[in-house]
């Protein structure tokens, strides 16, 4: 008995150095708010001095680890966690992605500062939970650290908006963590087991089916709403809009490719099961809806941070055909897409967020003002616009071309009509996603408003524009530099 | 059997009890009707949860929800039902679709429970020949420190943010209350 | 082989890009010389590049590498996709036949149009750097023989162009040029599909020798391309081996196609009954018809026309159509030539009714440079035409049509400014009797005019006289009905022309009387040195149309025997 | 050398003194130049032409575009006696003409132009004279057509003269359509454009494409040689210059097209020379009841050119091309004559009128009159001019017109059926002939002064010699011994002979022919008068006591008849064809014009509210729909989640069914 | 007691759960609503424990169920106070100043 207990012991401990990334977060999130309680006064940009730090030890002990190479994935914490190297690739990533936000974080008082990054941080540790999650258990967790901690997030802005965005997204989210716990309860029942072994999905595939499907849908209910995908993407456009650029952009980066990854982590598990076609189909229709809903409600939105989270909608949908298109690459063309799409999302989140803190609010109209820099500002837009739309040379491109080709392929091994429809509704949305898109270059090259104002830019902030942009167009050039780092995975 | 008999009298009036209370919930417009029908609906799952056998969750259940989280919804209601009639009574929307589908979602969640005969299916099936053991506290700390000191850690440590979180927001919108009143 | 006159061709505009942005603020009405200075200093390459060029029958191109001149090809990036093999991307230039006049209109073009930008006031840091992107992005379509490179350079117009059209053009700018983008865009997209479909068919067989172990390293030569052709008949070679290439000389031939791809001749796949690859034809055909234009993809180019600030409407009439025109011929044909047999009737069709159609509603334009720009829809039919024909004589027409047009159009399109500088105003009924005050505007105007609706003398007779030539000799594929109604086409264009001249540059001299009677002056030393150019070029061409024709036959004749060749080949094999 | 080269020198010469214009904007008095120049080019064509064997020789085979092994197209130069001759028509024609134009323009502002157009004209004309092929035939004959336009518009300022230039071109266009389509069929078929290649191929192909490639040949020569139906630009050209209206609408460039069809005559199915001879023969009888009844001096003259070139055109089309490019140079010689006597008329009643400043319309043969002692040079050549195209005995146009009639009787005595019909309107055209020149005549020259002419009577000066001269010489043209060493039988024409043409010899039809003939000129020529003299009783006595008159008054009884019968008929029958060609032909092309610039502002309105409306309509719809899920996303939370529930729902349904 | 019931109980708790959700315009007691989910879903998770044979897996997932239920409320109360302060209201449907 007592050897039991401390074997068991001993192997958490030998265990631990395996989240050894995930301690690191925990970690600065105390060292944060102790440093909060501390000290008297909050310098401005200490927060984000604190965000990288964190962000970047956590990367430096992945990277040291060296578990970026293990060879098989490793079972940890009773089967709680499962590690393999591309985990640990997907974590740097995650953290990479994250980083890019960190510009942005706005300058709020003491305690709120703290408690701020601590819940972004918070976010980032639950995606890696997400990823990495070796139970129904962990899903959850990790996914209900990610909400809460959204929800919280989302409520720290200075906007009244803030905290209607915030209550509805609670109660939203709540609802779908309900249906997916609803879920994740039957499917306990039909496997009696709560760990993701193959074992319990061929179990899984052996129950009665019509509780099964029910509970698979249930659960992708609660998937689909960290994503933002139809019917659960309704809350993106008030978030988004109540919601700090920093957090909107975060938001629509971080957690949505961590919900990406279990879907597709889900699905490749149920791969061997009988209901594997039916759900593809589901998800394909609802990718497709996605993508054609969010299209066509972008067009008509004055609010630019509205407009880019309708954008994340279609992008969302069309990222979601692509997980479940079953195709060699579709894992890593999604990724790539990711950071693509990251990079070029930041850049206009940024600029928003220049204008809004100068503003007040930002109107797409209010970019036709002129105001000083606007070169720049415009250069910048477009160069992420047009990544975004998918038109060479940006980055976007190779990453849209990516993204077709898996589905192409997908389409030559199944001749499956829905991927087809979902390949052409993908087109036809990029196509019709360049009269929303271009909105903004449109107001500050073609039209030109009569209220003057100030928008100055600092030699640093021109320098986030250029790590923004640069590699938007020399990734372009140079598309091997982030595969060879992304096919791993 | 008498006493299992009388256990599951106990316990469906039990079952009924819960449901009865919970579609009071539905029926009442006071809020605070609809929440001592919550206390009620909570606490007789409570007793469920000891007829599943599984005291500690129910224990857990009582303190927890019963206690702390009913609390804490009372003590809502009551900080934002200043407005005396408005507040406490909940106005009432979209009933006709509302009721619809989730009548028929109830129709159809028991249209599969019953097609699927759970009772029968694999695990459960090799489990109820078997004898049930039972499960002391003692194994479930012992447990919790151990195989699942993962999720106990995580699960801590989001208590942590959200309460953290949770006391800056509730300090704001005491702060502004007070910037109000000044 | 050494020769880098193409990279330096396609890297002028970016250097002097460059250089305009480096300009400081108080010099920065330098940067009209410095766009000046590249299209000069392109043309002088292009003229380097013609005095090597040779266009004997083993220079010609088309379907050999190894007959290409001033070939650059570098590998650009690749990457491995695991099973799926490796994909390639090279930087790979090269001139044939079916190019090099298209490179000599593209200078010839942007020379002009930099010398029309002189008048451009506002903004002109941001308007000459958005000219050279153009510059760099045209050129680069022309002489991109890989897929993904034509493709970048392609979707790349569009940009420069969305802005020189939206900030630099006239009231319904932002009209204009979101519908340009939008259409162009999905232009390219229905483009962006087929390259997918082709690159994950195609393989580059060299490398894929190499690869798999076949060839022993990577000297190209004929009879190993057949080896390795003969092994992925065969279906010997893995899958991770496949090196799939975008190359466009590989994707002429059906050999390179692997056995199991949707897009191989061999695997019949089929969408609801039809080809795959005719589908692909279809949707290439499309995006191409749409840049070019065809009716009825047309609509687009009135407005972009009529908003378009002048150099760029000449740029946009002068060269850019023509890639829509030449990537039907080296892409949507070469690559397809199934497709192209198979709908030669539509096709004809489609250009016939482009001809009358453009010629109709110039007819009913009462606005100068729309109608000059419904001119243009209705010459652009004579590519389908002469394209659907395939005969020596169609492609030849095809192609003369095309430089001629951007010529010509380039003139019109300048003519319009003139007036359009002057008054503000592009009514052809507001004036009356131009020839008094502008004689030698009005000259031009006629000999530009009468080269439009085909003179013979002007280079525009010989275009169309080629065309109908071809299509009529190809009455297996284009039905005889359809070219003689194409004909009438020639009476409308000349009604239209005549009558214009009619109403706005003969009679009593009038204009409306709310404009300045003084504005009212004849051409300006620059417009001259612009328009009489142009004009001894019409007729210089007109005249001794070899001078061009001579550059392509044999590349021409090339391709028409493996587009026929093959393509009846391909058609046999795809039937069900 | 080849001393055929010779050959191409005027062309050059006129080109290079054509375009030298350009450059001598300034320079208006070296004009004279061109005139000289292309004088010169007549004596060497000419020239060249006495050295020339008879067989047709081809110079200068030049690829023009070479489109692939043995595919090329050619430029080449076609030297036969026929092409010479036509060059040397043409030059002389030109030269005389340049040099009527040297006074009848010397205060034009726009001289030069005008001489670069007639120098450009005439270097087009040549080339399409001298092309070995049909394409540089088709090239030219373009270039001939847009010269002509330029020339028409000369004077740009008047709305009319452009209007019928435009009118002119885009007629003249759709004949070059059928060309170019026959160009297609041959090139297709036989690939090949070489006249004398295509002598020896165009037997291998069938019966039909022979047929239609003649068809088309006829509408090329309808369009350019202004044949029924599309002859109504040839009047309205009349706005141009006159010396112009003299060079190319009586001469050069409507012969173009009796040209083209004579060099095609082997091209020719038995089918397509029957439609030929019938549009030749309406056309001719269409042309001389329309000149009845005009009162534009040069309208009338223009009627009678459709009518002769109806002529030319039914030659060809009965197998008599021989008489047809005869009749064709000799109506040459004496329309130019009568044109450039019109002109010489309108000069001197134009430059009275400015002297006098009074204004009145010098073309509107009511305001003349008269006119015959004001000029004599002028009034004898007019009339000597007059006389061939009415087809009097010894002068030319009696021999050519007798050769196609004789054709004509010798076809319907062959065939018969449409060809007597097309016989017996050859022959009444023959009758209308004398009718409307005697009544042109009697309007200029006999009538007494109209009261317009009065006023400004003793203004009007003598014409110089440079307008006479050019009268005088087409007059001594238009006699029959130039042409002929027996002035009333054209067999016994040198030029026949010389150009090799292989005369149908049927005497008995020729006889029957020239006696008919002069029987009905006579009879025209006493109807007219009888019409005209009997109309105006005040000047009737004079005309009685003209000498020339008085053969004819023994057929006094027909006075009568002629009135009551002949003459209403035949006014209402002119008038009727006049208002047949006015209000129906010229109307149809009007119509045409009309409708569709209509059908163009239809297919305009098509494209912009179907074509691109259909765009604008998606683009429209797109937006609605957005605003219809906007509507979705009214941000009410709990409508949304009935939405995730309805979803959820119909999944499960789906799943249970 | 048949596990049959205890689902059936559980569906109806989900039902009325989310008809509350939906229908009731009080953002706290949609909150309540959103317990009763929870509620069912745990009532799930330990009538299946019943046959665990370790009787655990199902107890320890409801158990920390209630944690972030109670987290959850925690969190919601915590903003509901703030949209108190601010809109003077917690109907739903009056909390709507995004519209679009």
């Amino acid at each position: 008995m007592e050897d039991v207990l401390i074997n068991n012991l001993s192997q958490i401990k030998e265990d631990l150095i395996f989240i050894l990334p995930e301690i690191v977060l925990s970690l600065s999130i105390i060292f944060i708010i102790l440093l909060d309680l501390i000290l008297k006064r909050w310098y401005a940009g200490l927060n984000k001095a604190l965000l990288l730090i964190a962000l970047l030890t956590a990367g430096f002990v992945i990277i040291n680890s060296g578990f970026t190479s293990l060879k098989n994935p490793v079972y940890i914490f009773s089967h709680f966690i499962v590690i393999s190297s591309s985990v640990y690739r997907l974590k740097l990533l995650l953290i990479l992605l994250s980083a890019l936000v960190i510009p942005f974080i706005p300058n709020l008082d003491k305690q709120k500062a703290s408690i701020f990054i601590s819940l972004f941080i918070a976010i980032l540790l639950g995606t890696f939970f997400m990823i990495s999650a070796g139970s129904l258990l962990t899903i959850y967790l990790g996914i209900e650290v990610v909400s809460l901690c959204s929800y919280m997030l989302i409520a720290f802005n200075t906007d009244t908006k803030s905290f209607e965005a915030s209550i509805k997204y609670l109660l939203f989210g709540a609802v779908a963590s309900g249906v997916m716990l609803f879920g994740f309860s039957w499917m306990y029942g039909v496997t009696g087991s709560i760990y993701l072994t193959p074992e319990f999905f061929t179990s899984l595939g052996n129950g009665p089916s019509l509780f099964v499907i029910t509970s698979i849908v249930f659960v992708l209910i609660g998937f689909l709403f960290k994503i933002g995908a139809f019917p659960l993407h309704i809350w993106i456009p008030d978030t988004y809009e109540g919601a700090d650029s920093s957090v909107a952009a975060f938001l629509s980066i971080v957690p949505k490719t961590a919900g990406l990854l279990l879907i597709f982590n889900f699905l490749s598990g149920l791969n061997n099961t009988g209901f594997i076609s039916i759900i593809r189909e589901l998800l394909f229709i609802s990718a497709i809806i996605t993508m054609l809903l969010g299209t066509f409600a972008a067009i008509r939105q004055s609010i630019f941070q509205r407009l880019l989270a309708y954008s994340s909608i279609v992008h969302s949908g069309f990222l979601l055909a692509i997980v479940c298109a079953p195709s060699t690459n579709a894992m890593s063309s999604v990724l790539f897409y990711m950071v693509a799409y990251a990079f070029a999302n930041c850049c206009v989140f940024f600029i928003n967020s220049r204008m809004i803190s100068q503003y007040g609010y930002g109107l797409i109209e209010q970019y036709s003002q002129p105001f000083s820099n606007k070169a720049i500002y415009g250069i910048a837009v477009l160069i992420a616009v047009v990544s975004l739309v998918g038109i060479p040379p940006t980055l976007g491109f190779t990453a849209k071309l990516l993204l077709f080709s898996s589905l192409w392929e997908s389409y030559v091994s199944t001749s499956n009509s829905l991927v087809l429809a979902s390949f052409s509704v993908g087109l036809l949305t990029a196509i019709v996603g360049l009269f929303y898109y271009l909105k903004v270059p449109y107001q500050i090259f073609i039209k030109s408003g009569n209220h003057s104002m100030k928008l100055s830019i600092s030699y640093a902030e021109a320098a986030i524009l250029l790590i923004y942009t640069i590699p938007l167009i020399v990734i372009f050039f140079q598309p091997e530099w982030l595969l060879k780092l992304i096919a791993d995975i | 059997m008498s006493s299992m008999g009388l256990e599951s009298l106990i316990g469906y009036s039990v079952m009924f009890i819960c449901g009865i209370s919970a579609l009071l919930m539905l029926i009442t417009k006071n809020v605070i009707y609809s929440a001592y029908a919550l206390v009620v609906t909570l606490l007789s799952i409570a007793i469920l949860f000891v007829f599943l056998g599984v005291e500690f969750i129910a224990v857990v259940q009582t303190l927890i929800y019963a206690g702390g989280i009913l609390v804490l919804i009372i003590f809502g209601v009551m900080l934002t039902g200043k407005s005396k009639v408005a507040g406490v009574f909940s106005e009432v929307s979209n009933l006709g679709y509302g009721l619809l589908f989730s009548i028929s979602i109830f129709g159809i969640l028991v249209y599969i429970i019953k097609q699927s005969n759970m009772e029968t299916t694999g695990w459960i099936m090799a489990a109820s020949s078997k004898p049930r053991t039972t499960l002391s506290i003692e194994s479930i700390g012992e447990q919790l420190m151990t195989t699942y000191v993962l999720p106990f850690e995580l699960a801590g440590f989001l208590l942590l943010v959200a309460m953290a979180g949770a006391l800056v927001l509730g300090g704001m919108a005491i702060k502004k209350n007070i910037k109000d009143a000044a | 082989m050494a020769s880098h006159y193409l990279s330096i061709l396609l890297f002028t505009p970016l250097f002097f890009l460059l250089l305009v942005l480096a300009l400081p603020k108080s010099k920065v009405s330098a940067s009209k010389y410095l766009s000046l200075g590249s299209a000069s200093l392109q043309v002088v390459v292009m003229s380097l590049i013609l005095l090597g060029y040779k266009s004997d029958v083993q220079s010609a191109g088309f379907h050999l590498i190894s007959e290409f001149q001033f070939v650059e090809r570098v590998s650009w990036f690749s990457f491995d996709l695991g099973s799926l093999g490796i994909f390639k991307v090279e930087y790979f230039l090269g001139v044939d036949g079916l190019n090099i006049t298209m490179l000599l209109l593209s200078a010839i073009v942007f020379l002009i149009a930099s010398i029309s930008s002189f008048s451009i006031q506002s903004r002109l840091k941001g308007y000459h750097s958005l000219f050279l992107l153009l510059s760099t992005s045209v050129t680069g379509s022309f002489i991109a023989l890989d897929f993904f490179l034509f493709f970048l350079f392609f979707e790349f117009m569009l940009l420069p162009m969305y802005f020189l059209i939206g900030i630099w053009g006239g009231i319904r700018r932002e009209y204009a040029s979101i519908k340009f983008f939008i259409y162009t865009l999905a232009g390219s997209i229905l483009i962006l599909i087929v390259m997918i479909g082709l690159y994950s068919s195609a393989i580059d067989p060299v490398a894929t020798g190499v690869e798999s172990g076949i060839l022993s390293d990577s000297k190209y030569s004929e009879e190993h391309i057949g080896i390795v052709q003969s092994k992925l008949f065969a279906n010997e070679i893995d899958a991770e081996h496949y090196v799939h290439t975008f190359n466009m000389v590989y994707l002429v031939d059906p050999g390179n196609y692997t056995p199991n791809s949707l897009l191989s001749t061999i695997n019949k796949s089929f969408i609801s009954g039809i080809p795959v690859r005719l589908i692909a034809f279809v949707i290439l055909f499309i995006g191409f018809a749409i840049k070019l234009p065809a009716v009825p993809f047309h609509t687009w180019l009135p407005d972009a026309h009529v908003e378009a600030p002048t150099p760029i409407s000449v740029v946009l009439a002068g060269i850019l159509l023509k890639v829509g025109g030449y990537g039907l011929i080296r892409i949507a044909y070469g690559i397809f030539p199934d497709g192209g047999l198979h709908f030669s009737h539509l096709i004809g069709f489609l250009g016939m009714f482009s001809i009358l159609w453009g010629a109709m509603n110039a007819l009913a334009m009462k606005d100068l440079k729309k109608m000059i720009a419904y001119s243009s829809v209705s010459h652009m039919g004579f590519i389908l035409l002469g394209l659907a024909s395939l005969t020596s004589e169609g492609i030849n027409g095809t192609i003369f049509q095309m430089f001629s047009h951007g010529l010509i159009s380039s003139g019109l399109f300048i003519l319009a400014g003139v007036i359009y500088d002057r008054t503000h105003d592009r009514m052809i009924s507001s004036y009356r009797g131009l020839a008094e005050k502008m004689p030698l505007y009005t000259t031009v105007t006629v000999i530009l005019f009468f080269a439009g609706l085909g003179l013979p003398g002007f280079s525009g007779f010989v275009g169309e006289l080629l065309v109908f030539l071809g299509a009529f000799k190809a009455s297996d594929l284009v039905p005889t009905w359809i070219v003689i109604a194409s004909t009438f086409g020639l009476l409308i264009t000349a009604a239209f022309f005549l009558w214009t001249i009619q109403r706005m540059y003969f009679g009593e001299f009038w204009i409306k009387p709310e404009f300045d009677q003084n504005s009212i002056f004849d051409l300006t030393k620059r417009e001259k040195i612009m328009l009489i150019p142009i004009c001894l070029l019409v007729v210089a061409f007109g005249i001794f149309p070899s001078l061009l024709t001579d550059l392509s036959y044999n590349s021409i004749a090339r391709f028409c025997e493996i587009i026929l060749g093959t393509g009846k080949l391909n058609l046999e094999l795809l039937k069900p | 050398m080849d001393k055929n080269l010779l050959i191409l020198l005027p062309s050059l010469m006129v080109l290079a003194s054509s375009l030298s214009f350009i450059f001598l904007r300034k320079h208006k008095k070296y004009v004279i130049v061109s005139t000289i120049v292309v004088g010169t080019g007549f004596f060497i064509s000419l020239f060249s032409s006495v050295n020339l064997g008879s067989e047709a020789s081809i110079l200068y085979q030049l690829d023009w575009i070479k489109l692939g092994e043995g595919l090329h197209l050619d430029f080449g130069i076609l030297v036969d006696r026929l092409s010479i001759f036509m060059c040397s028509l043409v030059l002389f024609i030109s030269f005389l003409v340049h040099m009527f134009s040297t006074e009848y323009m010397k205060d034009d502002p726009g001289k030069n132009r005008f001489f670069a157009l007639l120098g450009f004209f005439t270097f087009s004309m040549l080339g399409l004279l001298l092309s070995s092929n049909y394409l540089f035939l088709f090239v030219f004959w373009e270039l001939v057509g847009f010269s002509s336009y330029l020339l028409i518009g000369f004077w740009w300022k008047k709305p009319s003269p452009i209007r019928a230039s435009k009118k002119a071109f885009l007629i003249n266009r759709i004949g070059d359509i059928g060309l170019l389509i026959a160009l297609m069929l041959i090139w297709s078929n036989y690939g090949s454009f070489s006249i004398t290649e295509l002598v020896d191929l165009r037997s291998s192909n069938g019966f039909t494409v022979i047929t239609s490639i003649g068809i088309c040949l006829l509408i090329a020569a309808i369009g350019k040689s202004a044949q029924f139906p599309l002859f109504n630009w040839l009047p309205d050209a009349m706005e141009g210059p006159t010396p112009v209206s003299a060079l190319i609408h009586a001469a050069t460039m409507v012969a173009a097209g009796v040209y083209l069809l004579v060099r095609s005559e082997f091209l020719f199915s038995s089918d397509a020379l029957t439609a030929i001879s019938v549009i030749g023969c309406t056309t001719a009888l269409l042309g001389g009841i329309s000149a009845l009844s005009q009162y534009d001096i040069k309208k009338i003259l223009a009627y009678s050119t459709i009518s002769q070139l109806g002529y030319m055109v039914m030659g060809v089309g009965l197998g008599a091309s021989c008489a047809s490019s005869f009749h064709l140079i000799t109506h040459a010689f004496f329309k130019a004559g009568l044109f450039l006597g019109a002109g010489a008329v309108i000069h001197l009643l134009h430059e009275a009128q400015k002297s006098s400043d009074k204004h009145f319309d010098p073309q509107d043969i009511r305001n003349m009159g008269g006119m015959k002692s004001l000029d004599k040079t002028l009034f004898i050549s007019f009339m000597i001019c007059s006389a061939g195209l009415a087809g009097l005995p010894l002068f030319s146009g009696f021999l050519s017109k007798d050769a196609i009639l004789s054709a004509s009787l010798l076809s319907a005595e062959r065939f018969g059926g449409i060809y007597s019909a097309i016989s017996v309107i050859g022959f009444l055209t023959a009758l209308l002939t004398p009718i409307y020149i005697g009544r042109l005549l009697w309007y200029v020259f006999f009538k007494e002064y109209s009261e317009k002419l009065l006023e400004i009577k003793d203004k009007i000066i003598s014409n110089t010699p440079a307008i006479q001269l050019p009268l005088v010489v087409l007059a001594f043209c238009s006699l029959g011994i130039v042409f002929s060493l027996n002035p009333i039988d054209y067999h016994s024409s040198f030029f026949i002979s010389w150009l090799g043409f292989n005369m149908n010899s049927s005497e008995e039809w020729h006889n029957l022919t020239s006696v008919l003939s002069v029987v009905l000129v006579l009879l025209g020529i006493f109807t007219s008068y009888l019409i005209y003299q009997k109309n105006l009783d005040a000047i009737k006595k004079r005309l009685k006591a003209s000498s020339f008159y008085q053969i004819s008054v023994n057929a006094f009884f027909l006075d009568s008849l002629t009135h009551k019968i002949t003459v209403p008929g035949l006014l209402r029958l002119s008038s009727g064809v006049k208002y047949l060609d006015k209000r129906v032909i010229d109307r149809a092309v009007d119509y045409l014009a009309v409708s569709q610039v209509i059908l163009a502002h239809v297919i305009a309105l098509v494209d912009y509210w179907i074509v691109d409306g259909s765009i604008r309509l998606l683009s429209y719809l797109s937006g609605r729909i957005g605003k219809r899920f906007g509507n979705m996303q009214s941000g009410n939370i709990q409508k949304h989640i009935i939405w995730v529930l309805f979803f959820t729902l119909l999944v499960m349904l789906l799943l249970l069914s | 007691m048949q596990l049959e019931h205890f689902l059936i109980l559980s569906a109806l708790l989900f039902a009325i759960g989310f008809a509350l959700v939906v229908t009731r315009k009080n953002s706290i007691v949609v909150l309540m609503g959103i317990e009763l989910i929870f509620n069912a879903a745990n009532l799930n998770l330990i009538a299946f424990n019943r046959y665990d044979p370790h009787l655990f897996q199902g107890l320890a997932f409801s158990l920390f169920v209630i944690v972030i239920a109670a987290c959850e409320v925690a969190i919601a109360l915590a903003i509901i106070l703030n949209i108190y302060k601010r809109f003077q209201t917690i109907n739903l449907d009056r909390i709507n100043q995004m519209n679009g």
